[in-house]
C-alpha cells in the first residue's frame, strides 16, 4: 500500500511550551499564531514541502485539538497527498495498556511502525518552535556525503551567549566529537538547533535500545545522541546561516513578530521561491477608515482600522476602534481593541476585547524600573473593562 | 438535514461586452471584485451557503482563467465525491449555438437528465450580492408560483436586454417590457431564475423547436399569461454590474463599512480560491485611510478612497485616490492616480500623473507599462 | 469560523473489541475487515453522510494508526468537508494533565469543546460495531416530533433471544419507563442497538453530572442514561427494523459476512440508493484462470483465483492458487492459499499465507464433537508451513 | 528529493477516427479498457510514478467525460496546490486550429512560459502500458539526445500516419519514414516525446511561423540533419491501439497473467477514478475461466476468456466468450456472445447470439438493447 520514500519527517508538536504561559492554556505550541497570519508550525510544514520532502508525521500530545484541526488534510501544505502527506500521530492504546510520550525519543519510537511502512533511508526529525526557511534536502545531501549516521544542524551564535545553547563541539571536517549543554566556557559557539538528520537503521537500533534502558529520560538531547556519540557513530555537523529564532518565551515570541517589520533583518515572508504557507481564514481584504493611521506594521484580512497603528502586527479580524492606540504590539486573530483604548508594548490573543479607554501595558521608557517592565499578555477570549489598566509584563488570564 | 433540491446553473460568459477590458481576457465571471475576489464567488457562495451541493458552470469561451480559478472547487466546498461542480463547455464547436440562453440550457440537457434535484436555479455572474437564495426558494413555494424571477428597484441599468417589470400586490408578474429603460425608478430583472426543473426542460424544448432562442422573450414573456411569474426583490445591497462606471462603483460602494458587513456577512461567508501571500505591510511614510487593502501589499505612499488587490506596491510619495488596482500592479515613486482601474500587473512609471473621472474611470489593460 | 449544525453525530471507536481476539491485535474494531471490501466503521459513517449528518467526530483510543489512515480526510465518504467533515478525536493532555477515555460517556464529555463550536441542538451516539443501513434522519425526526430529551434506538429480537441484550421496556408511544439489562425474565423484545440521540442541552447537563461522580464508571448505557430516566427525562425508543449485526465475536463476523453470499437476507450492499462507501485499493479487476471454480461467493479487485472457491467472501488482492479450496470462508486483503491448502470454515486475516497442502479449518459434519467445532482463524501476516494443520476453533497467532 | 524536472502534456483526443465507435461519445483519452481503466489512467500513471507532478491535458472536443473522469485529479495525487493537472481545451473556437500537434502546442505557449520545468514529454493515449519515464529521461540525458522518441518494435500498426525510424548501434535516429507501412518489423513512433521545453518552444515557433504544422514531418524528419534524435524501444507489454481489432487483442492479452503482472505492476500502479461498487456476486450455477471481472458484477451464467467492467450482469444459461463487457451492460438469459465488444450499457435480450470474429470482433453502441 505504502511506497518508499527516501526520508521521513517526524516533527514534534506535543510540547506544552508552558513558557508561554497564556497563550498555550489551551493550545499546543507549535499552534502558537505568528506573523500575521500564520501559526508555528506553518515554518517546519512549509520547509518540509518546499525541500521535497513529502511525508511528514506530527506527534501531538497536548492540547492538539487546534493543531488538528489546522492541520487537517494538509492541503495548504500541498501535504494532502494520497499515500504520503501529513500524518497527526497521538499517542495510542495497545492491548496491553497504552503511554503518553515519555520524551522526544519515546514518541518516535512508539511511532516505529508508521515510519517503517515507508521503508526510509532517512529521518527528520523537527520541532515546532523555531521560525526559520531551510532548505532540509541539502543537509539531507550533506549527511550523505558524510556517509553520516546523524547530523545535526547548527546555527553560529554570539560567544557570549553560547552558555545558553547546547553547543556542537566539532573536528574541522564538521565532525562532532562533544556536546556540551549550555557550557559555562563555551569551546565553540554552534548551537544545536533541534533538528537531525538519522540514517534510520541506526537511529531505529537507538531507539529500541533506549527502551530498554530503566534509567533513560527517553530525550533525544539528553539520551539517544549522546549514546551515539559514545558508540562512535559518525555525527555530523550541518552549518545553517539565516534567520532562526525560538518562540518558546513571551519575549522571544514578541521579538519574532517584530522583526517581520525591520526591513534589515532577513525573514521575508513575500518571497516566492520560498513560501510560507498557511491554512487561510477567508476574510476580505482588511479596512482602514477615514481615520485610521497605520506604519510600521503588519495588517491582514478581515481586519477593520479606525485608530492609530504604529509598530504593530495585527491578525485577520482584529478591530482597532477610533480613538484607540496600539503601538509596539501584537493583536492576534480576532482581538478587539474599544475606543480610546491604549495598548503598548502587549500580546493581545485570540478574541480577546480590550475596553473603551482601557491601558494595557506600557512603554520602556515610561518604566520607573526596566527589570519589572515587560511585555503585557492578555489571554485568549479574555475580556479587559473598560477604563482598566493593565500593567506592563502582567499576564492576565481572566476577566478584569 | 439533507441538502436542498435546488441545482444550480451558472452562466460565466453573460454580458461579458459589457466591461470590454476586463473580459478582454477572461469571462465575466472571473473579473476581478472587491480585493481579492472574482464576481463567480458571489454567486457560488450564495448557492453553496443555501445548501445548494451541485453547480453547472456553463463557458462559453475565454474560460481557462476561470478553470484555474475555480479548480476542483474545494473552496467552495463544491469537491463532492456525488455532486460537487460540474465544468460545462460548450458541446459543439459552433460559435452561434452559444449566443443564447436557451441553446445554452439546451446543450446541456444530459446534466439536467442525470441530476435528481427538482428544482433549478439560473444565475448570471454580473451581479455581486450576498444573497440568501432559501429565502427565494421559500417565497417561490409559498407563493405557488411557477418561475420566480429575481429583481432590484430602481433605475434600470444601460443593458440593452434588460427585463422590465410590473407586479402586483402578491408579487406576482403582471407585465413585462424587455429593453427599454423607462424614464424612472423600476422593478428589473438581474439574470436570476428559480424553477421545477421539469417545468424548465420542457419550456426549453418547446421554444427551442420552435427556434425561439430568448429565455425572457420566449419564455417569460410568451407564458405570462398562462404560467405564474413571481417576482423577488432582493437585497439593497446587491450591485448589478452593467459597465466600467458601474464597476468602479459597485467597489466603491465596499469603502462604506455598512455595505462591506453586509457583502461580506460571516454568517453567510464568501468563499474565494485560496492565494498565499504575506501579510500587507505599511512603511514608515505610509498613510492609508478609507481603504480595502489586501494581503501582500506593501505600502509607503498614500492612498485614500482606493481598493487594492493582492501583491501590489505603493512607492513613496505615490497618491492613489479613488482607484481600484488589481494584482501584482506596481506604482511608482511620485505618481499621482486618481478615477482610475488598473488591471492586474500594471506597472505605473515614476512621476506619472493618471487620471479618470468619477463617472468615467479610466481603464489601464493588464500588464501594461504605463 | 464554525457554523452551526443542526446535528452532530460522535462515533465511539475507542474500543478493542477483545472479542475478536487476534483480528484486533493492531487493529481498533471499527477497522476490522468486512464483505470483500469493506470496513466495519464504513456502515456508521455511510450512514451518515447518506442520513445528511456531515460533521462526525469520531473518538479513537486503541491502535488507532490503520483507523486514522483509513479515515483520512474522510473523502471516500464525502466527509472532506471545509468547516464539517469527520475529525477523529484521540485522549489528549491538558494542563493539568490527560486522560484516556474512561468510558464511552467521558469519551464524549472530554470532547465537549469540540461539539459545542457546531451549536448543534442534537447529538447522534454511535459506536463502530454494527453492519446496518440506517437513515439516522428519520430518528432524528422522530426525536424532535416527540420532544424528547433522548431517543434509543431498539429492534425487536426475538422472546427467547432477549436475556442477552438491554432491553427497553416501553409504553404504548414509545416512551421508555424501565432499562432492563440482560433480563432473565423480559418483558419486551425490543433490545437497544447502542444509538443515540439526544438533545444537547440535555446531554451536556448529564455529561457534567456524570463525571462529577466518582462512583460512576462514565458509561452511557450504566451510568448516564439511568440517570436520565431516574430524573424523569422524557425518553423515547426508535423502532428500526432491518438488517443489524453485531460483529462483536468471531462468530457473527463470520456469519454476518456469510449473510452477503444469502440472497434471502435483506442487506444488498449493491443498492445504489444507499451506498456503503469505502476506501479503495486501487487495483485491476480480479482474475479467474483457466482452473478457477468459483460459485456462491464474492471477490474483490486485485485477486487472482486458481482454485475452487464457494460459499466464501474473498478481499482485495486475495490469491488462492490451483488445487486449493476455500468453502465457507473469509478471505482477508492479501491473503494467500496455495496450491493444494484446504481452508474450511475459516477467516485467514491480512496477508496471512497457507501454505501448500496446508489444512486450515474442518467442516463441521467432519467433527465427532459439535461443542468443540467452531471457527478457525489465522492472525494477520501468520505463516501456516506447508503441509500444517490447523484445527477449526484454533486461533493462530505464530507461525507454524 | 523534489519532483523531477519534467512537464508532462497529454493529447486526448489523437487517434480518435481508429476507434469511431467507441470515440463516438469520448475522446481517445477516456476509451475504457481492462476492466475499470480508461486510457488516459496509463499515460497519467506513468507520469505520475516517475514523478512528474504538472501535467496539462490537451483536449479538442467530446471531453466532458474525460473532465468527468480526471475531475481533480485527485485519483493520480494531481490535486497539488502549486502545479497538478490542467485542463487545456481549445482557446480559439475553430475546429481547424486544432488538427495538428503543433496547432495545439502553439495555442498552449503560455502554459510552457508559466512552467519552472526544463523538460517536456509530449505523449497520446493510444498506447496502454506500464512506462518508467525516468528510464526515458535517463537516456535522454546520458545520450546527448536534443529528442528522444519512445518506439516499440514489431509490424507497424495500420495508421496512415506511422513514424518508422532506422536507429544506429547508439539508438541514435538516422533515418524516417512517414506513413509508409514496410513489409516485415520494425520500429514505429507511439507518440511520446520527451526534449527541452526552450528546444521545443523554438522550434514549435519556427515551423508555426512557415505554417509547417505537422510534428513528426516538420520537426523530426526536417530536423533529422542537425538535432540528435534518440529512439528509446519502450518494453514488450505496450500495446498500441490502432483499431478496432488491436484494441480487442490487447484487452484480451491481459488474460496472460504475466502481461496482467507487468501491466499492473504493484510498484507502479495504474491509478484510476474510484467508483464505489460492490465486490462481485457469484451465483450458484456461475462458472467463470480465464477472465477479468470487476467489482460490481452479478455472474451466474458462463464466462471464458472475457473482460467484464464493472456492475455487468450475465444471466442464468448466458454463454460470454472472447468478448469485453463495458460498465452496466446485462447480459440477460439463454444468450451467446462470442468475440463481441459491448460498450457501456448494452442490454442482450434473451435467447440473442451475437458473434463476431477473433480478428474483427463485433462492436455495440453504448446504450443499445440488441
Amino acid at each position: 500500500m505504502f511506497r518508499k520514500q527516501e526520508c521521513v519527517a517526524m516533527l514534534l508538536a506535543g510540547g506544552q511550551g508552558s513558557r508561554l504561559y497564556a497563550l498555550t492554556r489551551n493550545l499546543a505550541k507549535p499552534a502558537v499564531p505568528y506573523g500575521g497570519k500564520y501559526r508555528i508550525i506553518d515554518f517546519p510544514l512549509s520547509n518540509c514541502i518546499n525541500s521535497g520532502i513529502e511525508t511528514v508525521g506530527v506527534l501531538t500530545q497536548y492540547q492538539p485539538l487546534v493543531l488538528n484541526d489546522y492541520i487537517g488534510s494538509g492541503q495548504p501544505w500541498d501535504l494532502d497527498r494520497m499515500e504520503a502527506g501529513v500524518h497527526v500521530l497521538p499517542p495510542y492504546q495497545r492491548s496491553r495498556g497504552g503511554d503518553w510520550y515519555k520524551g522526544t525519543a519515546n514518541a518516535i519510537y512508539q511511532n516505529i511502525a508508521f515510519i517503517e511502512r515507508y521503508d526510509p533511508e532517512y529521518v527528520l526529525v523537527l520541532s515546532g518552535d523555531h521560525i526559520y526557511k531551510m532548505d532540509y534536502s541539502k543537509m539531507i545531501e550533506e549527511h550523505k556525503r558524510n556517509k553520516a549516521d546523524c547530523t545535526i544542524a547548527v546555527i553560529e551564535v554570539e560567544m557570549s551567549e553560547a552558555s545558553r545553547f547546547g553547543i556542537l563541539n566539532t573536528k574541522p571536517d564538521g565532525m562532532i566529537y562533544e556536546f556540551d549543554e549550555k557550557p559555562a566556557r563555551p569551546k565553540s559557539n554552534l548551537a544545536s538547533m533541534g533538528i537531525y538528520v538519522f540514517s534510520w537503521d541506526k537511529l531505529r537500533h537507538y531507539l529500541n535500545q533506549d527502551e530498554e534502558n530503566p534509567q533513560s529520560q527517553n530525550d533525544f538531547g539528553r539520551d539517544v545522541l549522546p549514546a551515539m556519540l559514545n558508540k562512535g557513530e559518525r555525527m555530523f555537523s550541518y552549518r545553517f546561516s539565516g534567520y532562526w529564532k525560538d518562540v518558546g518565551t513571551i519575549d522571544s515570541l514578541w521579538e519574532a513578530n517584530m522583526d517581520l517589520l525591520n526591513p534589515k533583518i532577513p525573514l521575508d515572508l513575500s518571497e516566492t521561491d520560498w513560501k510560507i504557507y498557511s491554512r487561510n481564514p477567508g476574510l476580505p481584504p482588511h479596512y482602514l477608515g477615514a481615520t485610521a493611521e497605520v506604519q510600521n506594521s503588519m495588517i491582514c484580512e478581515g481586519s477593520k482600522i479606525h485608530g492609530k497603528v504604529d509598530f504593530s502586527v495585527l491578525f485577520s479580524g482584529v478591530t482597532v476602534s477610533q480613538g484607540a492606540e496600539v503601538r509596539d504590539s501584537i493583536l492576534m486573530p480576532g482581538a478587539k481593541i474599544l475606543p480610546g483604548a491604549r495598548v503598548n508594548y502587549a500580546i493581545v490573543a485570540e478574541n480577546a476585547v480590550i475596553g473603551t479607554d482601557a491601558v494595557v501595558g506600557s512603554r520602556p521608557e515610561e518604566s520607573p524600573n526596566l527589570d519589572e517592565w515587560g511585555i503585557a499578555v492578555i489571554a485568549a477570549g479574555i475580556n479587559v473593562g473598560s477604563g482598566s489598566v493593565v500593567p506592563s509584563k502582567s499576564m492576565v488570564e481572566s476577566d478584569i | 438535514m439533507r441538502n436542498n433540491n435546488v441545482l444550480g446553473i451558472v452562466f460565466s460568459n453573460m454580458y461579458d461586452e459589457v466591461l470590454p477590458g476586463l473580459t478582454a481576457v477572461r469571462p465575466m465571471g472571473s473579473v476581478p471584485f472587491a480585493g481579492r475576489y472574482r464576481l463567480i464567488d458571489f454567486t457560488l457562495s450564495n448557492f453553496v451557503n443555501s445548501g445548494i451541493s451541485k453547480v453547472g458552470i456553463i463557458t462559453r469561451n475565454n474560460y481557462q482563467s476561470l478553470m484555474d480559478h475555480i479548480g476542483s472547487g474545494k473552496s467552495w466546498d463544491l469537491s463532492r465525491k456525488n455532486e460537487g461542480l460540474y465544468f460545462l463547455p460548450p458541446f459543439t464547436m459552433s460559435d452561434e449555438l452559444y449566443a443564447g440562453r436557451i441553446a445554452s440550457l439546451i446543450d446541456i440537457r444530459p446534466f439536467f437528465r442525470n441530476a435528481r434535484e427538482e428544482y433549478v436555479i439560473l444565475s448570471d455572474c454580473h451581479v455581486a450580492g450576498n444573497i440568501d437564495i432559501n429565502n427565494i426558494i421559500k417565497e417561490h413555494i409559498s407563493s405557488g408560483a411557477d418561475i420566480t424571477v429575481a429583481c432590484r428597484h430602481g433605475f434600470a441599468p444601460p443593458l440593452k436586454d434588460n427585463l422590465i417589470m410590473w407586479m402586483n400586490a402578491e408579487n406576482r408578474i403582471i407585465d413585462i417590457v424587455l429593453g427599454q429603460h423607462p424614464a424612472g425608478e423600476c422593478d428589473y430583472g438581474v439574470g436570476l431564475y428559480l424553477m421545477r426543473k421539469d417545468l424548465m426542460v420542457g419550456m426549453l424544448e418547446a421554444a427551442a423547436s420552435r427556434n425561439q432562442m430568448n429565455f425572457d422573450r420566449d419564455i417569460l414573456l410568451r407564458h405570462l399569461g398562462d404560467v405564474n411569474i413571481h417576482g423577488y426583490r432582493l437585497p439593497e445591497h446587491t450591485s448589478v454590474i452593467s459597465s466600467l462606471g458601474s464597476y468602479f462603483k459597485a467597489n466603491m460602494a465596499l469603502l462604506n463599512t455598512n455595505v462591506l458587513e453586509s457583502l461580506f456577512d460571516p454568517q453567510r461567508p464568501i468563499y474565494t480560491k485560496v492565494r498565499d501571500a504575506a501579510p500587507a505591510l505599511y512603511g514608515l511614510h505610509a498613510s492609508v485611510s478609507n481603504s480595502l487593502v489586501a494581503d501582500g501589499c506593501f505600502i509607503e505612499g498614500r492612498v485614500h478612497n482606493s481598493i487594492l488587490f493582492r501583491d501590489v506596491r505603493i512607492a513613496r510619495d505615490a497618491v492613489v485616490e479613488n482607484s481600484i488596482v488589481m494584482q501584482g500592479s506596481v506604482i511608482c515613486e511620485r505618481t499621482s492616480l486618481n478615477y482610475s482601474v488598473l488591471d492586474k500587473d500594471v506597472v505605473v512609471k515614476a512621476g506619472r500623473v493618471l487620471s479618470g473621472a468619477e463617472d468615467y474611470p479610466l481603464f489601464i489593460n493588464k500588464g501594461t507599462v504605463v
